[in-house]
């Protein structure tokens, strides 16, 4: 018991110590490279969490990332490895402005509609690799990898075809399919944080509770560890690849439906991937694939990447910085090895 | 223009694109087999794009022609040394594999970007003004079909490419190198019982994959990008390990993936100014290579094996 | 008398236990000696140790009487020591040759010299009787074969002290006779052997002296000669042992299983099973006795759903079992204890407590409507873990943490505790020792007793002959003999089980 | 609010020492080698003339993804800037938001119009758009090429298949069927500004095909283009390139390849229009057309791979459209009719 508790105080002190050290690696690099990390990291602070708006923005940021991040943890969990999580976005992303543009519905009615399209087209982007997987045994890391690329082309061009508004960009959805929020918006003044979030912290309350409290958890994680003893104890292994590739790419789905309906309001017709998918894996493993730590995490990211325009404003650090202390940050959580064994052996010579 | 001209263009292309994978997807084989996981593929070429570039840029005056060279020498040298971070965090550090490999591409993209920035004030480069060319074989090019086929307008970077595989194949299957090598990937322990520094041999795998996708990289940037910015290596880091696990982790096999891609690619690019193609709506040109890429695995190309111990760190006496 | 080994007062330690707590090993020049111990006793350490991939933390080893410092096997594979492992440390995807050379290629040019390798390979496999097919693939060939490959690769390097960590746990009775002369072979050749056991026979049969330790301690060591199987036993667990299972006759009911004219495929679409006929009733045991690799794998897939048949019938009371899916098999009334734990027993990763409820994790009282009941799942776990004596800190240790001994136990447990029509026990003792086998034998009795048919597959003839009330003799797919334990003998068996006529079996069956 | 006083102060009585101007770059970045960066030149020029400080008088931020745009707009807005340039249309519904939340503070968007979600013409006061007549600076170099081509096989590459590079594609190609009705014109779209490798594969077939010049309105796509273009010159192919936005006589070097260029001068633009707001006479609601007239597009100061015959044309043709004579198309629909009347 004593361990136990040990143990999870140690896993919580990783990641904040892997923080700081980033942190304090990126600011010898600000030194290196010439500019002033105080005043540096001070500008970004406050681009991270300031003033309200700068908190709109980091929520507005951080609320893709989670549905990103879970996407990839929850296949990670089940033994999958979701690359595909990008284009699965861009599928969702496409649905959701699609039904929220064409369809004239009251908003009780079109919101979740859109926000099922979205779900619902990732999760059959995320069904091809899975049932190839299950089916012929293809390795899911190429397909979905092939299957971004088949994303994005497709959306632009169903873009183009069917809801083009000029400019490169979709027309804009409906109010009733908006999740824009003018009361966000008011005590943020004028962020673009919208009610996606909500959306958001429940999903990822729902993939904690759907593989820690349900024996459907169960299985999907059991046939990540071990598809012979999950096969002898009468579980389907294929059909449980199946459904675990769905339901990351639904995640994923309502990732892109963020976009669609909540910060940008239309879709743009893209000729390079958006990255947030890739973010979505780096979240994940930040987050040691746990849903809390992904929120958290999340938050630091998206934090981050909003906040990297002021400090390049303010103080005219590259805003690649931030790229460098992410990975960094991501290195010494992955690197925690060391020091969770040193850590365990104070604990240790403790007691 | 003839069929043969159009067969001409698109195996031309083909050799011209797959280059850069073919390194890269062959420094996938060397970490995979050692058993280490290589998402930072993408990170790694990007970083040998970036130590191209600024090579030859600094270079290209004083060196003329041999500057691009240069650049690739260094590049390999560079982006070897960028995966001992990977090395260590993976086989010392013990970080899991694709995490870390993550890790990299991020590190990559910020810190060549953010160079750039400090080092030219801007945030992408000038264009080269010496390129890797390419070139007529001497004789081969006169070879009547053949000739056009495969010795005409091809940059020589892509024979290289093509003469490495076969190399990194017979080091693989045919050297005590290679047999360690695997046999590390496979079963470390086992290895280790055989006196055989198991620890060594993954760090050499990890460092030959940065070599190679170092390469790849610059290879990439000084024959076809011509400048580096953010956006020169787009994805093609993930292609090229794509191309690695459909060629089941076979430089020959990889090497083969690589030239399908081309392949695929350049057809589907031409193919809107061949007749016949040309009717074919335009998104369907371009899905159709990594729509094939599915088919071929799905169909005929069958299941691929990863090495056993690959994603495992290798701790003495776990079982 | 000179020692060619001498490990003196050796200590090593894993985070949390003691796994050789001051252990002395002395061994002759010229004998075989037997290293005796309970699952976790430390044997395998103490060898690893030897064998240079642990570092002891105390004591040192002397190698023909001069000091040494073994700090990776390279060094002991330069001082002439080979060990065979517990578990084979072959690579599956090389070639028997590829696996033997490994770490030592011979080379011209850079290249590998690999039919020189083989060549030299085959002389010294006829050298030492130890046949092999030099080009094989690891994942091809027999049990038997890969362990010949793991002494090959140690004379290949010409090592005189051979170790050999539980070599006979997974062979078949001819291999284990086959081994044995090989041993014997190796002695005449002038080296000594170290035989890590749990089979106090093969060390009476074979062994010089044998050095007892239990708990990580050394309790002692003693000249075979002098000494009988139940010293020994008591010896290594420290109290009494009985190995004959005392069992009263069975009572046999109404029959339980019915598989009449089965055929079924392997993964290479070769009938593996070729119609083959067995009944068993409640109230019995039937054991399965036949040489590894005919259809005892493939019969057993079959009957729990693992595997399609291609044709016959599996009825298990009235119920035809074959078109049934492994879930509704398992609910009609089947248990399974698979032959591979760590394959299909068990999520190594899951805790043991997780592990108990494999089967039942998706029923009451452990699931209503989809929700886990984790409070239930683990109150179950401890009454089992009770129940069965399962070795472990607590029902939250991930399986992976535990003996096999241990984590077999938590497997029948799990599958007895159901209590099915039919229980299948596959290699249910294989790797364990006495005290372990002992409990596992009792178990599967008195779930014979209450009316259970037990269907008993084992490599192993004691086993069988031990447990089984009826001896259904396999080969290559079919049953060729039904005999009675009480009326045969291990030379009968092991003539049926090699395919031999059968003109006694009328009478025994 | 005060960002607004500013703003008037600032106009009212052209007191430059507090002006402040900004710009946002789309994701191009502003070193683009195109509008973004010859935006950036326009503010720089104009900055040195006023001797205001970069940074503090004149500054610009760069997006680096899609999302950045707004984020970077309104910092413009919280420092008190008095205005601020957002380059690229992809930053048109941001320009809008923007604005309409701040209605005090001026903002300008180039190569776009404001529209409404269904696509309609919308004006805010306090936006100025700024647009170019990018068919007919790309009607010039067609005249060029028209008249310079010896293989009467001209190409196209647009980047991505858009209005705004339609607005290329059809000037060039009416540019072209004006001079020599019988050229070939092939037409192809990357369908990505960034794709060096699919750029070249394009042009060489182009090249393959017999076409000897191609013009290009693809951005990173385009250094394909070049780098194609190059590896025939070496080889002794009589190939050019015509370059697009800026003058790309750079990107031609060391072997030649750029015939010459189509020029779009957004840096004049931005310093016209940052004057007239220093001056208080800022064009809000306005949409701000640039052309031959205003020197907005043209054809490239370099003009060394062009011959006199070339040139006197060119400049024939000019005069034409100054004079309104000829009317050149700015979409397929216009392009159509405008060939039907070629005699
Ligand atoms: N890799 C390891 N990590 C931690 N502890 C270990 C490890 N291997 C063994 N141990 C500890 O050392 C003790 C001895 O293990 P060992 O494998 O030597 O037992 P053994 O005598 O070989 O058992 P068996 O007869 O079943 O092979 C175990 O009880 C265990 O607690
Ligand atoms: N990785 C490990 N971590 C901790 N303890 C271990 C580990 N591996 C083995 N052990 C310990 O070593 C002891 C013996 O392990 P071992 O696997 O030899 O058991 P076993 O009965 O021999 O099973 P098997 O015969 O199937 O190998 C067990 O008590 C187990 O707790
Ligand atoms: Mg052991
Ligand atoms: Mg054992």
């Amino acid at each position: 018991m004593k361990i136990l508790r040990n143990e999870r105080f140690i896993n919580i002190l990783i990641p904040i110590v892997a923080a700081i050290l980033g942190l304090l690696v990126g600011g010898i690099i600000m030194l290196i490279g010439g500019y002033d990390p105080v005043f540096g990291y001070q500008s970004l602070f406050d681009g991270m969490v300031g003033d309200p708006k700068a908190l709109g923005e980091t929520v507005r940021a951080m609320t893709p990332l989670i549905l990103a991040g879970i996407a990839v943890a929850f296949a990670f969990k089940t033994g999958l490895f979701n690359i595909g999580v990008e284009g699965q976005l861009l599928v969702g992303w496409f649905a959701a402005v699609f039904v929220g543009y064409k369809f004239d519905l009251p908003a009780v009615i079109h919101i979740p509609l859109s926000l099922l399209a979205a779900a619902a087209a990732g999760a059959l982007w995320g069904f091809v690799p899975g049932f190839l997987k299950a089916r012929f045994r293809v390795n899911e890391v190429i397909v979905t990898i092939m299957m971004n690329y088949i994303a994005l082309y497709t959306t632009s061009f169903l873009i183009k075809t069917y809801i083009y508004g000029g400019n490169e960009k979709s027309y804009n959805i409906k109010e009733s399919a908006s999740l824009a929020s003018p009361f966000f918006a008011s005590i943020t003044d004028n962020s673009r944080m919208h009610y996606g979030i909500f959306v958001a912290l429940l999903a990822a309350i729902v993939m904690w509770f759907l593989l820690s409290k349900t024996s459907k958890g169960y299985e999907l994680k059991a046939v990540g560890y071990n598809q012979h003893a999950s096969q002898y104890a009468g579980m389907s292994v294929k059909g449980n690849i199946i459904l675990s590739m769905v339901i990351s790419g639904a995640f994923a789905g309502l990732a892109g439906s963020m976009e669609g309906l909540g910060t940008f309001q239309y879709m743009n017709s893209l000729s390079s991937f958006t990255g947030t998918g890739f973010d979505g894996i780096a979240v994940a493993l930040l987050g040691a694939n746990s849903a809390i730590g992904i929120v958290l995490a999340s938050f630091l990211f998206g934090g981050l990447k909003t906040a990297a325009p002021e400090m390049n404003f303010m103080a005219n650090v590259p805003s690649e910085l931030v790229g460098i202390i992410i990975a960094l940050i991501i290195f010494f959580v992955a690197s925690s090895y060391v020091v969770r064994w040193f850590l365990t052996r104070l604990g240790k010579e403790g007691k | 223009m003839s069929f043969l001209d159009i067969l001409a263009l698109i195996t031309q292309a083909a050799l011209y694109s797959a280059a850069p994978l073919i390194f890269t997807a062959l420094g996938g084989v060397f970490s995979e087999r050692s058993g280490v996981v290589n998402i930072g593929l993408e990170g790694l070429m990007l970083f040998g794009a970036f130590t191209g570039i600024v090579t030859t840029l600094t270079f290209q005056d004083s060196l003329g022609a041999a500057a691009p060279w240069l650049g690739i020498g260094l590049a390999a040298l560079a982006s070897m040394i960028f995966a001992l971070i990977h090395a260590v965090a993976t086989i010392t550090l013990k970080a899991d594999q694709t995490v870390s490999g993550v890790a990299l591409n991020f590190l990559a993209a910020g810190l060549s970007v953010f160079l750039i920035k400090n080092i030219y004030g801007k945030g992408q480069t000038d264009f080269i003004q010496v390129r890797i060319d390419k070139i007529d074989v001497p004789v081969l090019s006169k070879i009547p079909v053949i000739g056009d086929l495969f010795f005409k307008s091809v940059p020589v970077t892509s024979y290289i490419a093509i003469a490495l595989a076969f190399l990194v194949w017979y080091i693989i299957y045919k050297t005590p190198f290679g047999l360690r090598l695997r046999s590390v990937g496979e079963h470390p322990m086992a290895a280790d019982t055989m006196g055989i520094n198991v620890t060594a041999m993954r760090y050499v795998g990890v460092m030959l994959s940065g070599l190679f996708a170092g390469i790849g990289g610059a290879v990439y940037a000084t024959s076809i990008a011509t400048n580096f910015s953010g956006t020169t290596i787009a994805g093609q880091g993930f292609l090229a390990l794509a191309a690695m696990i459909f060629g089941k982790w076979h430089p020959l096999g990889a090497l083969g993936a690589a030239l399908f891609f081309g392949l695929a690619q350049s057809l589907s690019i031409t193919g809107e100014q061949i007749p016949y193609i040309q009717e074919i709506p335009n998104v369907l040109l371009k899905i159709a290579p990594y729509l094939l890429t599915i088919l071929a695995l799905t169909g005929f190309v069958g299941r691929a094996d990863a090495p056993k111990a690959l994603g495992t760190p290798y701790e003495k006496g776990k079982r | 008398m000179e020692y060619v080994i001498e490990m003196l007062n050796i200590r090593k330690e894993f985070p949390g236990i003691v796994a050789n707590d001051n252990i002395t090993l002395q061994v002759q020049k010229g004998e075989i000696h037997a290293l005796l111990g309970e699952n976790g006793a430390g044997k395998s350490t103490l060898m690893n140790v030897l064998f240079g991939l642990y570092q002891p933390e105390k004591g040192e080893i002397k190698v023909r009487g001069e000091e040494v410092k073994i700090t990776n096997p390279n060094v002991a594979n330069g001082l002439g020591i080979g060990m065979v492992h517990q578990h084979f440390m072959l690579v599956e995807k090389f070639t028997v040759t590829e696996n033997i050379i490994l770490g030592s290629e011979p080379t011209k040019a850079g290249k590998i010299q690999i039919k020189e390798s083989a060549q030299k390979i085959e002389a010294l496999s006829k050298q030492y009787g130890l046949s092999v097919d030099p080009y094989a693939k690891i994942e091809d060939i027999s049990v038997g074969m890969q362990q010949r490959v793991e002494i090959l690769k140690t004379l290949y390097r010409g090592a005189d002290i051979l170790i050999f960590d539980e070599p006979t746990a997974v062979l078949t009775p001819q291999e284990i006779q086959e081994l044995i002369q090989i041993m014997k072979n190796l002695i005449k050749e002038g080296k000594s052997i170290i035989l890590i056991t749990h089979k106090l026979k093969e060390i009476m049969s074979v062994c010089d002296r044998c050095t007892v330790i239990r708990k990580g301690k050394g309790i002692g060591t003693v000249t075979v000669a002098d000494t009988n199987a139940d010293e020994l036993a008591s010896l290594m667990v420290g109290r009494e042992v009985h190995f004959k299972t005392t069992k009263k006759d069975a009572v046999p009911q109404g029959i339980v299983l019915d598989i009449h004219d089965l055929v079924v495929e392997d993964s290479r679409g070769v009938s593996a099973v070729n119609g083959l006929n067995l009944e068993v009733r409640s109230g019995e045991i039937v054991g399965i006795a036949g040489v590894e690799g005919n259809g005892q794998t493939e019969l057993i897939e079959a009957i729990t759903g693992l595997r399609k048949a291609k044709s016959g019938s599996v009825k298990l009371k009235d119920l035809d079992l074959t078109p049934l899916s492994t879930r509704k098999i398992t609910e009609a009334g089947v248990g399974h204890i698979p032959q591979d734990r760590h394959k299909h027993g068990l999520v190594l990763d899951y805790t043991i407590g997780a592990n108990t409820a494999l089967q039942t994790y998706y029923k009451k009282p452990f699931s209503k409507g989809g929700i886990l009941n984790y409070k239930k799942i683990y109150e179950k776990a401890r009454t089992l873990i009770k129940e069965f004596d399962v070795r472990t800190p607590s029902e939250y240790t991930p399986a992976r943490a535990l003996s096999g001994g241990n984590q077999q136990k938590a497997i029948i447990a799990r599958e007895v505790d159901r209590s099915p029509e039919l229980l299948i026990a596959a290699q249910p003792t294989r790797g364990l020792d006495v005290g372990a086998i002992e409990f596992i034998h009792s178990k599967l009795v008195e779930e014979r007793d209450k009316g259970r048919g037990v269907l008993l597959i084992s490599l192993e003839l004691d086993e069988v002959m031990n447990l089984s009330d009826r001896i259904a003799v396999i080969y290559e797919g079919k049953i060729v003999a039904v005999v009675d334990p009480k009326t045969t003998n291990e030379q009968e068996l092991g003539l049926l089980m090699a395919g031999g006529k059968q003109e006694k079996v009328g009478a025994s069956s | 609010a005060c960002g607004s006083d500013n703003a008037e102060k600032a106009g009212g009585d052209g007191k430059k020492s507090n002006f402040k101007v900004g710009m946002v770059t789309d994701t191009g970045g502003v070193d683009d080698k195109s509008f973004n960066q010859s935006a950036w030149e326009g503010l720089q020029a104009f900055g040195k003339k006023h001797g205001l400080e970069e940074g503090t008088g004149y500054k610009y931020l760069q997006s680096t993804k899609a999302d950045d745009y707004q984020p970077n707009l309104s910092k413009f807005v919280e420092a008190n800037y008095d205005l601020t340039f957002g380059i690229g249309f992809l930053m048109e519904d941001d320009i809008q938001k923007a604005a309409e939340q701040n209605p005090k503070s001026n903002f300008a968007l180039v190569d776009s119009i404001l529209t409404d979600a269904k696509g309609n013409p919308v004006t805010l006061d306090n936006v100025a758009a700024i647009t170019f007549k990018e068919n007919v600076g790309s009607f010039l170099v067609g005249v060029a090429a028209a008249n310079q081509t010896k293989t009467n096989k001209i190409g196209f590459i647009g980047g991505v298949d858009s209005p705004l590079i339609k607005k290329f594609e059809s000037g060039f190609k009416a540019g072209v069927k004006s001079v020599n009705p019988k050229a070939e014109i092939i037409v192809q779209y990357a369908g990505d500004f960034n794709a060096p490798e699919k750029g070249s594969s394009i042009a060489a077939t182009m090249y393959e095909q017999g076409a000897d010049i191609i013009y290009h309105s693809a951005g990173g796509t385009g250094n394909g283009v070049f780098t194609e273009a190059k590896n025939r010159k070496k080889k002794g192919q009589d190939v050019w390139v015509i370059g697009v936005d800026r003058d790309q006589h750079e990107e031609g070097m060391p072997e030649n390849v750029t015939l010459t260029s189509m020029i779009k001068r957004v840096d004049v633009a931005v310093q016209e229009v940052t004057q007239e707001a220093m001056d208080g006479k800022f064009p809000g609601g306005k949409e701000v057309v640039f052309g031959l007239e205003e020197d907005g597009v043209g054809i490239a100061p370099t003009k060394d791979n062009l011959t006199e015959e070339t040139l006197k044309l060119v400049d024939e043709y000019q005069q034409k459209i100054l004079k309104g004579e000829i009317k050149v198309p700015a979409t397929d629909d216009e392009y159509k009719e405008f060939e039907s009347t070629l005699k």
